[in-house]
């Protein structure tokens, strides 16, 4: 396997007024990888996030597949090949569920990737089809979940940046979505985790990095960090 | 942070009260200067605000009649030569810039005399500020009986003067003149509720009209600014009427007659002095023709003054004067006989000058004061609209 | 003796169902735990109890009072306050103000006194201030009374949102995720200053907690909600080994 | 120390009584032209108007824009009082009454938009304020008693440089009062988390009910100098305009604070004055630097901090800090 | 007789024409407030230039009626969206006041400036031919009809626009949430340019048909009928393109009505005292939904 690194952070800080949210936090991510990042609420995950992909200004650099983002709007970022699938899933309750696909289908110039894509969505999810024509704010939670990750299929890109999937889910439906997750990273795709249930997402890792406080204080592959008796009992609750 | 904060409070306050002194400060060195050869007018005008047009009308007449008088080499005052300089302020068509304006033409600007403002709304505050500094002040289109009096002491101000007739005295005439004239039984009125002036004028014409044996078949309102009066056409179509008083400004009018006409109705529309602009000639097209309304003056006057008044303004502004700009040359006409009178540019002399003018031959007819009040006693013209033209049709004196 | 008895309790949103038949009896003085996944209705509770939201049906007594239909500010001047999850103190007031502000009930004064500057008013102003410098200073908050509550860094914003509940002289205080955002050390902080508001004030304490180590660290009493429905309860160390907990909780540690 | 103490406790009595003094005999002499005069009470007038419109739309962050209601509320009925109480001649020592009266009146009608806003907020609450202004100047309009649009008449110039100072002092100690007490710690609270607010026990009905009628009755007050010093209102004078042009002075100057309403009123109608000689294209300068200074200081000229005369010496401590609202 | 048939109808149509227009407008400030949370208070004014651009179309240019039409909507739209980027988006990460503050001064700067310019009303020449069928005791005038048929079809293509194309996606996808927008590629900032665009391309055509139907045109003719579009946009529901729509024809349904049944001197009292209980009950207007906040 060719073991390229394809998002790569360094010393990326955030600060929100005085409060520092990121606090120098450098990691790579390999590409053909799910690499997570886990955390307790308030840790600076979705901070994380959102700078790589240009929504909050950041101090440090972020390179994707070699290319410096500093300074890219979120729009070149996301054309550029990274996808976001944002905590709480930000699906537009008033548009359809149609609607919302097309919608991010905004960079997708090809009516034929754009068919292409849809086909695959309603494969993974074939919830998403029977209810096409539905209002997206009536969806049930994992439903919506589907939808955020549809729309991140369509958009099209090598790297999905993962936000809390599993929040708010049964625990039939994380392993439905974590599956999913899975099955996204085989055809492909690159993935970047941020989860609380720890448990799950080591279980589809292949790396992990642990955030406190907007630092990473620990770091390494699954075996490594499930084997980690603190880790265990911070964030595995054993 | 606070000190910066405290800095920038007390230069503000530093900075804005020596720039107001020295505003006036300067203003004062240079008229003590110029005082010898030159008298000082003040006019305010509604440049903004809500009637623009008439501020406009008034800055021009104004500054036309300054400009004849001092190319003809300036006024005679004690057998010296003086010319005349004006000072325009804008009062925006509000209270209290109007005052502000006054007071800073007297205090700053030492004017002896102040023209304007035109509105009432600007013009009762600045009778109370002339009245107190006892400078004479002309408003040229004010109708409003209260500019002229103080309503406390139940008498007339001293210092205020008008150069246009009165509301209830046009009311009235206009009332004869549909029952005599046009024969008219039933009456319906459509005015601007939110205009004092408009609707005394309703007021007066409703109650003689009464009075005299006619009925008001309907009394429609709308408020300034307005453009659609369908409802009330409406109303007033279903009340058959013989004659369509309306009280308006001449740029509501052509709407108002237009959306009659598309509704159909062909009652014959009377208009007060509001009408009186020869924008509304252009604004109404044939819409208006044969229809009558009251005038301050009539821009086809034979008199040879506004013949003259006309073609030069005509020459100077390239639109035909309205009876605002008509007003106000009198009024400086007003002013500068009273000086003439006077033989002196006292503020006091002027004003007594003023009140004992007789006949003065303005462009808007013979005016003169009975040196009671400040109203003048002058006649009231009714126009007759025919062939995009004013043309004069009756004149109706006291 | 019951200081806060909830029956029956049942929330819709819209269609969903974000809290069913839920019962729950915290006693005066005691450490209540509500474990569960995000999502899972925990937060509404609070909300219900507090009264931003109405219950479909249901009924919550506190000190024997029917609450359900009760205004936020009137339940709180019974004695319930609570802390917000995505923290939130007034940030354009100063610390201080936090504090005070949160004694709103507590003012004798009227409002012409307040205008005219008054002795009442002074007087009170003085004794409610007093009091929030007390509260501030066993909070180790005190050196930053003076600045604005926005400007205050994570942690210390978490405080002073606790030390604000406290202001308003509750027996109960619901605390919604105290702990989330904090490391290791700022846990056991945290779990002592918890403790401390049961010992020192005497204010039972109703806790949502995602962090393990602080629920099992302090709470006597445990509840486990999923999907809105009460799954386990009971004493920590045996919720802990429950199944269903184990499963919708901490995630099934077996994946096909 | 005792002597500072209870220097501290005369400060107000004396700055009022020294200030009075000053403005009595400053406008009893020649020493300021009457034109500045004039300007110095129309900035004292819009001061009152600019920091009552900020304790609602500042400090409690709501947005009303039909502030001119309240003052023509307070105008009218001062005018009623005076005119006919003069006709009786009872003398000029009438007219404090009748300007708090004024504000009594306006207050009372403040109550009418409190009411509404328990439930209704934001832009909603805006078109609330609107309507009522709309209102109020409809009905004005339509009653003869009141002079219908003719306006009312006979109106004594009874507001003098010392009333406007008096009046507008007192509106500073009395807002400044109410801001640094508990009330006006609620009002803060209302702004920045109504939610939390209630929950954390703040009364929010009440305080809106108070912040509603304290903000009216100085507007009414307001209305009444305004009334008695240009001796002529009519339903124009307090439309939609002049509602506006309140606003423009508030956001000018900075909300949430009292030196924001000072530098508001102040560089606003001073600047009104000083770019007269721009004749028609005032009015179209003025509004360009409105939109600079928004540009260019978004808070406002103050930016939410506070001039430090103007804070109760028990609060003197708080740190001013810029921040978003 | 007062209140026959022919009466209803002839008001119905009167209804009809002025509530479009007030539709129009409102729907200006209702796509702004969508995208942005502002009230775009040189909305108005957008409209009242409209008005005046159509009026030197017409007159120095001596276009024909559609033409101007084009050339006027050109124009707001630049206008339109110059306001946007000079006077608004350096303000996008302001206090959404001083942008409202902002809104109020750039509508006072173009009013004054047309002022400055045109102090004098002008008068919009008869570009369209106005011919009036009387069917009984009902009068149609062709303007009436050309003001309802071209306002119905705006209304029309823009509800479709919203509806169902990608442009009207995002836009309502914006007003849904615009945080999470940028994260479907789509460009945000042109968005809200086109938006702008829109609102002004429409507030150009409502002013170009205004002045159609009320041929007289002055620097300040925006202000009043820019509240009253405002108040039908937030009766509505502000941000909703239908909500502005109905909004637009209630009022002018009430404003018509009252006058009606009612001295036309208590239009103003009745008008806004109902708007006034309307909010009591919804506090919302009428397609408007509260947003729950997260705690």
């Amino acid at each position: 396997m060719n073991k390229q690194i394809i998002l790569s952070v360094k010393d990326l800080s955030v600060s929100y007024g005085n409060i520092n949210a990121v606090n120098g936090i450098t990691f790579d991510v390999t590409e053909g990888q799910i690499v997570t990042l886990i955390g307790a609420n308030g840790a600076g995950k979705t901070t994380l996030l959102r700078a790589v992909s240009g929504l909050i200004p950041y101090e440090g650099t972020v390179s994707f597949s070699g290319i410096n983002l500093k300074g890219k709007t979120p729009h070149e970022i996301i054309s550029g090949g990274i996808t976001h699938v944002p905590e709480g899933r930000a699906i537009f309750g008033t548009l359809t569920v149609m609607e919302n696909l097309e919608l991010s289908a905004w960079v997708v110039k090809d009516k034929g990737i754009y068919r292409e894509r849809l086909r695959h969505i309603f494969s993974l999810f074939p919830k998403l089809e029977e209810r096409k024509k539905q209002l997206s704010g009536t969806l049930s939670g994992g439903e919506q979940q589907m939808l955020a990750i549809g729309r991140a299929i369509m958009t099209g890109g090598s790297l999905m940046l993962l936000d809390e999937p599993s929040m708010g889910l049964s625990p039939l439906l994380v392993k439905e979505i974590f599956k999913v997750i899975l099955d996204i990273n085989k055809s492909g795709k690159t993935i970047l985790l941020v989860e609380q249930n720890a448990n799950m997402a080591l279980h589809i890792a292949n790396y992990g990095y642990v955030l406190e406080t907007g630092k990473i204080v620990f770091h390494g592959s699954k075996e490594v960090l499930s084997g980690n008796p603190k880790i265990r009992e911070a964030y595995l609750g054993v | 942070m606070k000190n910066k904060l405290n800095r920038i409070l007390m230069l503000a306050m530093a900075v804005s009260l020596v720039l107001i002194s020295t505003a006036g400060c300067s203003k004062k060195d240079s008229s003590v200067k110029a005082e010898a050869d030159v008298i000082k007018i003040g006019v305010i005008a509604e440049l903004t605000g809500e009637i623009p047009a008439v501020g406009a009308s008034c800055k021009n007449a104004a500054e036309m009649a300054v400009k004849t008088l001092n190319d003809s080499g300036g006024l005679e005052v004690g057998g010296k030569k003086m010319k005349i300089k004006i000072q325009i302020e804008d009062n925006a068509g509000r209270a209290e810039q109007a005052a502000s304006s006054a007071q800073k033409l007297i205090t700053q600007e030492k004017v002896v005399a102040i023209i304007g403002p035109n509105s009432s709304g600007g013009a009762i505050p600045t009778s109370e500020i002339t009245e107190t500094a006892k400078i004479p002040m002309i408003t040229p289109w004010s109708t409003n009986p209260k500019t002229t009096i103080d309503t406390r002491l139940g008498k007339p101000k001293r210092y205020a003067f008008r150069a246009c007739y009165l509301d209830s005295f046009q009311g009235q005439v206009l009332a004869l003149f549909a029952k005599n004239t046009l024969h008219a039984k039933k009456a319906a009125i459509l005015f601007d509720s939110s205009s004092e002036v408009l609707k005394g004028q309703a007021e007066v014409f409703k109650n003689t009209f009464e009075k005299n044996g006619g009925s008001v078949s309907a009394y429609e309102t709308y408020t300034q600014g307005d453009r659609n009066f369908s409802a009330q056409l409406t109303n007033i179509k279903n009340s058959t009427p013989d004659v369509i008083f309306l009280p308006s400004y001449y740029s509501d009018v052509p709407l108002e007659v237009q959306q009659a006409h598309r509704l159909g109705i062909t009652t014959p529309f009377l208009g007060s002095d509001a009408w009186a602009s020869s924008e509304l000639l252009k604004l109404c097209g044939k819409d208006c023709d044969g229809y009558y309304f009251s005038s301050h003056y009539s821009a086809s006057s034979k008199s040879p003054d506004t013949i003259k008044f006309v073609k030069d303004y005509e020459a100077l502004y390239k639109n035909t004067p309205d009876d605002v700009a008509a007003l106000t040359f009198d009024a400086f006409g007003i002013v500068f006989e009273a000086i003439k009178a006077a033989g002196s540019a006292e503020s006091e002399a002027i004003r007594n000058a003023i009140s004992k003018i007789k006949g003065y031959h303005g462009v808007t007819g013979n005016i003169s004061f009975t040196g009671e009040t400040g109203d003048p006693v002058k006649g009231v013209v009714i126009l007759e609209i025919k062939n995009g033209a004013f043309n004069w049709y009756t004149d109706v004196n006291p | 003796m019951d200081l806060l008895k909830i029956t029956g309790l049942t929330h819709y949103f819209g269609g969903l169902r974000a809290i069913s038949d839920f019962e729950l009896t915290v006693n005066s003085g005691e450490i209540y735990g509500i474990i569960g996944p995000n999502g899972s209705g925990k937060t509404t509770l609070f909300n219900l109890i507090t009264a931003v939201y109405r219950a479909t049906s249901g009924s919550i007594l506190f000190k024997g009072t029917e609450i359900t239909t009760m205004s936020s500010d009137r339940i709180n001047a019974l004695g319930i306050a609570r802390t917000f999850q995505n923290i939130r103190v007034f940030n354009g007031l100063s610390v201080l103000d936090n504090v005070r502000v949160a004694q709103f009930n507590k003012f004798q004064y009227n409002i012409l006194e307040a205008l005219f500057n008054l002795k009442s008013f002074k007087k009170d102003e003085a004794l409610v201030t007093e009091r929030a410098w007390e509260l501030l200073k066993s909070f180790n908050l005190d050196h930053r009374a003076y600045d604005l509550a926005g400007t205050l860094p994570y942690g210390l914003r978490r405080y002073l949102e606790i030390v604000r509940a406290l202001a308003t002289e509750p027996s109960l205080v619901l605390l919604d995720e105290p702990a989330a955002g904090m490391n290791q050390v700022e846990i056991s902080k945290m779990i002592e200053t918890v403790k401390d508001i049961r010992n020192k004030y005497g204010v039972a304490v109703l806790v949502i907690e995602h962090q393990m180590s602080l629920i099992m660290g302090i709470c006597e009493k445990l509840k486990v909600l999923d999907f809105g429905v009460t799954i386990a309860g009971g004493l920590p160390k045996d919720v802990r080994k429950d199944a269903k907990v184990l499963e919708a909780y901490l995630g099934s540690e077996v994946m096909d | 120390m005792k002597v500072v103490a209870s220097a501290k406790k005369l400060a107000v009595p004396a700055i009022l009584l020294v200030g009075c003094a000053l403005s009595c005999s400053v406008s009893n002499s020649n020493l300021v032209d009457r034109y500045v005069e004039l300007v110095v009470m129309y900035v004292g007038i819009n001061f009152i108007l600019t920091l009552s419109l900020n304790l609602v739309n500042g400090y409690m962050g709501e947005f009303s824009v039909g502030h001119a209601v309240f003052m023509a509320i307070g105008a009218y009925t001062s005018a009623i009082i005076t005119v006919k109480v003069f006709s009786l001649s009872l003398g000029p020592w009438i007219f404090p009454l009748a300007v708090l009266t004024g504000g009594m009146a306006s207050a009372l009608a403040g109550l009418l938009v409190a009411i509404p806003s328990f439930k209704i907020r934001g832009d909603y609450l805006a078109i609330v304020t609107l309507a009522f202004n709309m209102i109020v100047k409809s009905i004005i309009e339509n009653v003869d008693f009141l002079g219908g649009p003719r306006g009312y008449l006979g109106i004594a110039k009874l507001t003098s440089l010392v009333w406007v100072f008096f009046f507008s002092f007192m509106a500073l100690w009395v807002i400044r009062n109410f801001v640094y007490s508990n009330y006006g710690r609620g009002v803060v609270s209302i702004r920045e988390d109504e939610t939390a607010a209630i929950i954390m026990g703040v009364d929010t009905k009440k305080v809106k009910i108070m912040t509603f009628m304290l903000s009216s009755f100085f507007a009414g007050v307001a209305g009444a100098l305004y009334a008695h010093l240009l001796q002529f209102i009519s339903p124009k004078s307090f439309d939609i305009l002049k509602s506006t042009e309140i606003l423009i002075m508030v956001y000018l100057g900075g909300i949430g604070s009292i030196a924001g309403s000072v530098l508001g009123a102040s560089v606003y109608t001073v600047l009104l004055e000083l770019l007269r000689p721009l004749g028609i294209w005032r009015m179209v300068i003025m509004p360009l630097v409105l939109v600079f200074l928004m540009i260019f200081r978004p808070k406002g000229i103050t930016g939410l901090r506070e001039f430090k005369w103007f804070i109760p010496s028990a609060e003197k401590k708080i740190k001013l800090f810029k921040h978003k609202v | 007789m007062r209140l026959g048939l022919s009466y209803l109808i002839q008001q119905f149509l009167n209804i009809l024409q002025l509530g479009s227009l007030y539709a129009l407008i409102a729907i200006g400030y209702t796509m702004v407030y969508g995208v942005l949370s502002l009230i775009n208070f040189a909305h108005g004014d957008v409209f009242m230039l409209g008005a005046f651009i159509f009026f030197l179309a017409a007159l120095w240019l001596k276009l024909p009626f559609i033409p101007a039409l084009i050339v006027t909507v050109c124009v707001t739209v630049c206008v339109g969206v110059l306001i946007e980027r000079l006077a608004y988006r350096p303000l996008r990460n302001a206090p959404k006041m001083s942008a409202v503050i902002t809104a109020l001064g750039v509508g006072v700067f173009l009013e004054n400036f047309t002022l400055a310019l045109s102090p004098y009303p002008q008068h919009i020449p008869e570009i369209v031919k106005n011919r009036a069928w009387v069917m009984g005791q009902v009068t149609v005038s062709s303007i009436q009809t050309i003001i309802i048929a071209i306002s119905v079809t705006l209304m029309v293509i823009l509800d479709f626009l919203v509806r169902k194309t990608r442009f009207g996606m995002a836009l309502r996808a914006i007003s849904w949430d615009i945080s999470a927008v940028p994260l479907m590629g789509i460009p945000v900032n042109r968005i809200i340019s086109q938006t702008f665009a829109l609102g002004a391309a429409l507030g150009g055509a409502a002013g170009v048909m205004y002045s159609l139907a009320y041929p007289v045109i002055d620097p300040y003719m925006g202000i009043m009928i820019g509240w009253k579009a405002f108040i039908s946009a937030v009766v509505g529901g502000i941000g909703n393109v239908r909500g502005a729509m109905t909004g637009g024809f209630i009022l002018g349904t009430v404003e018509i009505a009252v006058t009606m049944f009612l001295p036309s001197t208590y239009r103003d009292i009745v008008a806004f005292t109902l708007l006034f209980v309307l909010l009591i009950f919804r506090p919302h207007g009428i397609f408007g939904t509260a947003r729950s906040v997260k705690l």
